[in-house]
């Protein structure tokens, strides 16, 4: 599988505003199948790299590509198609408030077309994947900081996506929780998936120092 | 499909369900709101049918010359008839008029000869009408000089109050459609609002924006339909009230019968229709789904 | 103290600024509101004014009996003077009623003697009242058996449509203002509810409930004072709008000046408080601020 | 200073809800000046520990006192100087949405009673103590996970608070940054202040190890 370009990034700068510069003409390729860590300090732009993906954020110059395809400048109504491609685990979790654990991931399947049944029989087997199933009936607010992260990623893993982004999926987590999620994101790859990881977590680059690590610096690669 | 919609309607009884508060405001809001503008038009509806009962109760007394003949009579007669704003037009001979005055007044009638005309009373559809009519009676040969009687002040009084009456409801009317619409639009739009970062999410995990936006209309429908159904109840117990207050005054302001199923139709029906309406405009708003 | 007042004052406007929306929504619905209120109550003060000035075109007519003195006549002139709903009571001779019965039915009292008696004409400044003066006068010695005439069916239709009229205007005017409540309520509510997160926030960081409470007791204030000033102008135009409509109309239906003062100062006053009771009803509940 | 009990936790236990059990009988003290690491994987009721000496969760059975003072039973009343006294630094950074960077800070300082030239004079220098200067006009949303931690953490140290309660103050934080948020609070505990800080961070851990760590484990404290 290597060697085919999956994600491109050709020159691109995302500008906040008049005077925010959170990235600075960054380029890049990650071929299919790769699993890549984004480390740097605060503010250095990691999310923005992958909200790029995920068409959070438009680039104020440059292209980003997915499969060729310009994310960028897609029409807005092919975004949600793109999204149902992708598993997002957000840097602030994005769980719904007003819905239960298991409503939230019977959320996103519904969202995406799921059947009720297909529903129905699915959610208890993705809670236990992360150690939730005790707690499928709390709401957000009443999870501890590490569940409510367990859950984003329980989420983002309902479709099988064939592209992960995941920002710092392991801010919340005690070591063994940590090593089991990446281990988790790991299988996936194994399995095809390409996965993006935006951290700060020593350990976690220590213990899967097998990867590409791309550094981040004030809005620009310092080292791919 | 049937799964599909199974979902966008779940999904609005839940969000109607945990969002009590909201609920609460919508719902009350369109139920105010149909209250006031379903009572205006049953109230209207009432004072128009009773306001046209009343002109009838209203005649033109024509005095007619001696010389004539009966062909002449009928004649006119007709010509009167045909007249707009006139409802029926009779005969009433000097003998009966002289007859009718000598029992009301037999002061003034006691010991002479009957020295009346005799007349057609016209009574009209339209009070109105009232100059026209007598002006146009007034040309016609058969008819006495000054033999046109009408009372004039009072008719035009209850016209015009009847007139302000019918103005002024209207007026209100369209008010109360106005605000119902900014009250409706607000509670929808506030909602959204306050449901922005969730909005977010849900495209986040791929939804689309129709399956953002049914449950939102759903809701809409929904919450505006309650209100109908609650305005409907406030109405017919207005209505009993009415009845009740009514009672004290003697005479001829009767309040009619509500048609229930006509007041619980409508108004449950108006009130999906604005819930949808406003839901929609308020749905439309580009910074809202975003 | 004024530095205190200062920030408690400019984190209400802060929310009044970054809060777009919701000073929108809560804006426009007291405004509404206190339009709807307003309208009514000058409507109605109108109305009242106009009602006021119909009873006088109606008259009781007293026929007297003959055999009087003088001194009699002047006393039943007091008495009837004295009687609730009486304006002015004056006596017209026979002499003058027969006068202008001559003038005006000239073929009726053609070649008779006057047979008419001496009366008094009693106008009424109540017409609700015309039955008891009626009954009061007729038991006077010096009136003729059946000589109180008065036109009772169209004083009593007036009547009645103008205490309908009242009563309307009342039911009216209390759901406007039971509406208004609601919904300016719903307005705060809702306020709190999309910002209970910051309270909690708030709350946190060591502010006082005091602290947190009051910049929205001032936001509620200055939302029904901006409504209260909308809707000044909404009642300013519409009156205009009236005057156009009414000049379209001859006679006495006239629309009276509004004493612009009293428009802009009775309903920003009442607008403020208004929004700061309601958002001290809604401050209050106890799941608000936690 | 060492010596004097400002902590004490006497066989506290907090239930949320009927099933939720956070904290089984749980004692110990703290005293005036220590520094103490809670430690424990997600959901062991670390949060929980720090939310009953701020007041957000009252226990079910059991007392917390604060410098002797009953802080479960205290009226309502009295909870806001209670909180002055502190600094608190919320696993979700609890910062208000619609305020800018310079205004959270200055809220929380207004809020307490300061005046308005000495909030004036103080903002800059608090933002530049967690390198946050130049995003002192930012909302919330516009800054990244990083730095909402940093604002987070400076308001909590406004009122040069007697007791620091920080909960993950590292979680979205690259190593450099970590470090220098515990050396700073490190040096708010040399000049008097109790510190109580909830982390999963084995690296902060293994740098800070002179430091008392509390375990936790299944809402019961293990290792002490
Ligand atoms: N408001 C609440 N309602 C119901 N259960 C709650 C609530 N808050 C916490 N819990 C539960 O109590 C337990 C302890 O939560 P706590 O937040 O103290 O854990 P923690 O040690 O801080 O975990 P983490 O490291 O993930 O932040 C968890 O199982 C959690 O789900
Ligand atoms: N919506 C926004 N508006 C304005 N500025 C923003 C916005 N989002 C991010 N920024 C700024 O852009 C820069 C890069 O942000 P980004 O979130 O990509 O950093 P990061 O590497 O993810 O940091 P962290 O590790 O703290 O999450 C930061 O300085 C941030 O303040
Ligand atoms: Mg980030
Ligand atoms: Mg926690």
């Amino acid at each position: 599988m290597a060697g085919v370009a999956n994600i491109e990034f050709k020159g691109v700068c995302v500008e906040y505003g008049k005077y925010v510069r959170a990235l600075t003409d960054v380029s890049f390729t990650v071929e299919k199948g790769e699993f890549v860590f984004f480390v740097g300090r605060t503010g250095s732009g990691k999310s923005t790299i992958l909200k790029l993906l995920s068409r959070e954020v438009q680039p104020t110059r440059g292209t980003v590509l997915l499969d060729g395809l310009d994310v960028s400048n897609m029409p807005e109504s092919d975004v949600p198609s793109l999204r149902r491609r992708m598993g997002i685990v957000p840097q602030d979790f994005g769980l719904l408030p007003r819905k239960k654990a298991w409503e939230n991931i019977g959320y996103a399947m519904r969202a995406v077309g799921k059947r009720r049944i297909e529903v129905r029989k699915a959610i208890e087997p993705i809670l236990e994947n992360v150690n939730l199933a005790h707690r499928a009936d709390a709401f957000p607010t009443e999870m501890s900081g590490g569940e409510q992260q367990r859950l984003a990623i329980a989420r983002a893993l309902i479709n099988s996506p064939q592209l992960i982004l995941a920002d710092e999926p392991t801010g919340n987590l005690d070591a063994d929780h940590s090593i089991e999620i990446i281990t988790l994101l790991q299988e996936l790859n194994q399995q095809g998936a390409t996965v993006l990881v935006a951290t700060h977590d020593l350990m976690v680059l220590e213990k899967f120092s097998q990867h590409r690590v791309i550094t981040m610096e004030k809005g620009q690669i310092s080292h791919a | 499909m049937l799964d599909r919609l199974e979902f966008l309607v779940s999904e609005a009884f839940t969000a109607l369900r945990r969002n009590t508060w909201m609920s609460f405001a919508a719902i009350t809001t369109s139920c105010m709101a149909l209250f006031l503008l379903g009572g205006m038009a049953f109230a209207y509806r009432g004072i128009a049918g009773y306001a046209e009962t009343l002109p009838s109760k209203l005649e033109v007394r024509v005095f007619l010359v001696d010389k004539r003949t009966d062909f002449e009579t009928k004649q006119a007669m007709e010509q009167i008839g045909k007249l707009k704003g006139v409802r029926r037009v009779a005969l009433v001979t000097k003998a009966e008029a002289w007859a009718k005055l000598q029992r009301e007044m037999p002061d003034i009638t006691k010991g002479i000869s009957n020295p009346l005309p005799d007349a057609f009373n016209v009574s009209l559809s339209d009070v109105d009408e009232a100059n026209k009519v007598a002006t146009s009676i007034r040309k016609m040969p058969i008819v006495e000089k000054d033999g046109v009687k009408y009372e004039g002040e009072t008719q035009a009084l209850l016209s015009q109050t009847l007139t302000l009456l019918r103005w002024v409801g209207s007026a209100l009317g369209g008010l109360m459609l106005l605000t119902s619409a900014v009250l409706i639009y607000n509670a929808i739009r506030m909602t959204i609002v306050a449901r922005r970062r969730e909005i977010r999410i849900m495209s986040l995990v791929g939804a689309t924006r129709s399956t953002i936006v049914i449950p939102l209309l759903i809701e809409g429908i929904i919450q505006g339909a309650i209100g109908g159904l609650i305005a409907s109840f406030l109405i017919m117990a207005g209505h009993q009230l009415l009845i009740r207050l009514m009672a004290n005054f003697a005479g001829f302001i009767r309040v009619g019968a509500l048609p229930l199923i006509l007041v619980f139709g409508s108004l449950v029906a108006l009130g999906a229709l604005y819930g949808l309406i406003c839901s929609m405009f308020a749905v439309r708003d580009p910074r809202g789904i975003a």
